[in-house]
């Protein structure tokens, strides 16, 4: 299907492309196959209900012809419509087959017909309703009614128990779908965890080695949040870990995580804790940096 | 060409004469009621300020035809009854008219199937036009208030019905889409494709608030955003 | 008592005299232009619309003469010219019936909320809907009838709580807060849908004038005037 104009399109005379026979091959001007009939049948100078549609399907035939020959893009509609008028000419012109099924050829033809009729009768309609005086164009009415000696109404609210059920319920989803969406929200960045780590090492002078959740527990009030804190704080870790700012260490898988601030370390001899061989992979990187 | 007869001064009564100073009083209470109106007046807008008894027809066709060669008019609209300028004072007054945007033929179309098949579908409409309809084109129409979304039809995919307003009686002056013209050429007319017999008729167009046996309501569906209430113009509302 | 003469009608002119034509045409079109008028029109407003020459002041004088008797007057009026309803009409035209005002979303939203749930607060109340509430939209709830001032919520800030009042059930036709549907109800009619989930609830509302453990009783706030109890119907809460 072809779209149609957009609402306010330029008023030029739609009917433009239908000459005296010579048509000019534009099918802008016209509204889809059926307005395209419509200005070819008036060619034809006869009543609609008197119009040969063999002769009207031929016309369509060689304007759509002529379309294509000028290498005109060609909507899907005309084409369908072409084909069909094709398939109605055939119908017509050859003889019946003996067992026909559905519509006769003069039924389609007839029923075509009352179709482009209507469509003719609607525009004629609508033509005598836009020269009908419009209000605003022709007619005025008071431009400002309530400046009058009149006493102001009282006023009743009104509304329905569906508006309010309705407004209930949208409300109260859109909330509920929105808290989950919240919650999720509620996720220690990478950059909150390090600011918290740094903030912590940065407190504690003797640089002890304490553990990465024991210093976690102080924030997490909420369990939810141990999962994200506890990831982040290790990602966050292993970054400060790499810039030589932290040492860290494991004693065994899922063991508690173990980081001391670097600077408090200098003096000791990094490698030389036993421990440190059992550290977990977090751990190995220190080492190696270390050099 | 007979000139009509002078009228007769309907304000100029007795004041013993009960019935014509009632009258006279009834004629002065409807024309404060429609100077006022910014809607056409149905006759039960006016019976509670009317005298008891008074015949409102009377007072209707009275003043409509005291108001005939005035400058303003009584006019039948919608139903009821209101004041507007007379159709021929129009090159006087056409400054006073805004800039009216046109609607473009399509759009006039679509208004015109829509007014005569109401209560009628987009698919109807596209059958008619053999062309789809661009939402643009209905959107304008509905922002002129001169269409609305009846509600859905009981069929396959419950696709919504459209039809006409008040506001779309009021704007081309008729009483009822009854007096649509062109009305009686296209009642005989056979309707949409050829599946329908040759002696089908169209049914008249309705714009009964009330919906029609194949209608049913137009309720929130909470995936159609085109039809839920716009946003709120409350700024404190908005955050 | 004299009664005025009958007024000569202005607009009866034999088309052969122009000069009465002219006039007449010219008192048609001060008419169509002061009736579309929203504001008080000056003598310049209406001379691009009058023909050549034409006498305005005899022209107004004979216009105001004209409608002096009817439901509508000229009246003269900051510099200008108006129509205006005869101020002896006022009573009869007293509206009778109440103007009905559709709520704004944002008030049934909010009413909804507080039938709902209260006794709520206007914090809870925004918690729920995701924005802040106008103060607006609460003093329409208020002037409604529908909704009071119940108390105080015992906690910081002591904020004000919210419930319904009897003029709720009335306008709602709901026999009692506890029929106000719940979630099965809700959901059984297709208003809330599949996606609500695990642990929401709706909550069993009360409208109890008795005032609920967490609550105390509204003592008026001089500084506060936002507290200061609407024009309630409910006379205990103006102590």
């Amino acid at each position: 299907m072809v779209d149609d104009d957009s609402a306010f399109a330029d008023p030029a005379d739609l009917s433009a492309g239908g000459g005296e026979g010579a048509f000019v091959v534009d099918l802008d001007g016209f509204e889809g196959p059926l307005d395209l009939l419509l200005a070819l049948a008036r060619t034809q100078k006869v009543d609609l209900t008197r119009i040969s549609i063999l002769e009207l399907a031929d016309q369509y035939l060689s304007f759509i012809e002529q379309a294509r020959r000028g290498r005109l893009e060609l909507a899907a509609d005309y084409l369908v419509m072409a084909a069909w008028l094709a398939y109605l000419k055939s119908r017509l012109l050859l003889p019946a087959p003996p067992q026909e099924e559905g519509p006769s050829a003069e039924e389609l033809a007839a029923a075509f017909t009352r179709r482009l009729r209507h469509l003719e009768r609607i525009r004629r309609a609508s033509e005598q309703l836009m020269a009908r005086p419009q209000m605003g164009r022709e007619l005025f009415a008071r431009a400002r009614p309530e400046a009058t000696e009149r006493s102001p109404r009282p006023v009743v609210y009104v509304a329905s128990l569906y508006d309010l059920l309705s407004a209930y319920a949208l409300q109260r989803q859109t909330e509920a779908l929105s808290t989950v969406t919240l919650k999720m929200r509620a996720v220690w960045s990478l950059a909150d965890a390090r600011e918290r780590l740094e903030r912590l090492l940065g407190r504690d002078l003797t640089a002890d080695w304490m553990r990465l959740d024991q210093f976690l527990l102080e924030y997490l009030t909420e369990p939810d949040q141990r999962a994200t804190a506890l990831a982040s704080s290790f990602s966050a870790t292993l970054e400060m870990v790499r810039e030589g700012l932290v040492d860290i260490r494991q004693e065994a898988p899922f063991a508690p995580l173990w980081l001391r601030a670097r600077g408090a370390a200098v003096a000791a001899p990094v490698g030389d804790a036993p421990e440190e061989g059992a550290a977990a992979e977090g751990a190995g990187p220190p080492r190696s940096e270390d050099t | 060409m007979t000139r009509p007869a002078p009228r007769i001064d309907l304000f100029d009564v007795r004041p013993d004469d009960e019935r014509a100073v009632a009258f006279a009083r009834d004629l002065r209470v409807i024309e404060a009621l429609l100077f006022t109106a910014s809607q056409p007046l149905e006759a039960r807008a006016f019976r509670p300020h009317l005298s008891a008894g008074a015949d409102l027809d009377a007072l209707m066709e009275a003043l409509t035809q005291d108001y005939a060669r005035r400058g303003v008019n009584v006019a039948r609209v919608a139903g009821g009854w209101m004041l507007r300028t007379a159709p021929d004072l129009a090159p006087a007054l056409a400054d006073l008219a805004p800039e009216q945007r046109k609607l473009s033929r399509a759009a006039v179309e679509v208004l015109a199937i829509i007014a005569y098949h109401q209560p009628v579908t987009r698919a109807e409409i596209e059958e008619i036009r053999g062309v789809s309809t661009s939402k643009g084109t209905l959107d304008v129409l509905l922002e002129t208030g001169w269409i609305r979304l009846r509600g859905r039809r009981r069929a396959p995919g419950r696709p919504v019905t459209y039809g006409t307003t008040p506001a779309f009686l009021v704007h081309f002056g008729l009483d009822s889409v009854g007096d649509l013209p062109g009305m009686d050429e296209l009642k005989g007319a056979g309707l949409l494709d050829g599946r329908i017999p040759a002696g089908f008729t169209i049914p008249l167009p309705t714009d009964d608030p009330e919906l029609q046996a194949d209608e049913e309501a137009l309720e929130a569906d909470p995936l159609d955003f085109t039809l839920s209430p716009p946003p709120s113009d409350d700024p404190a509302e908005t955050e």
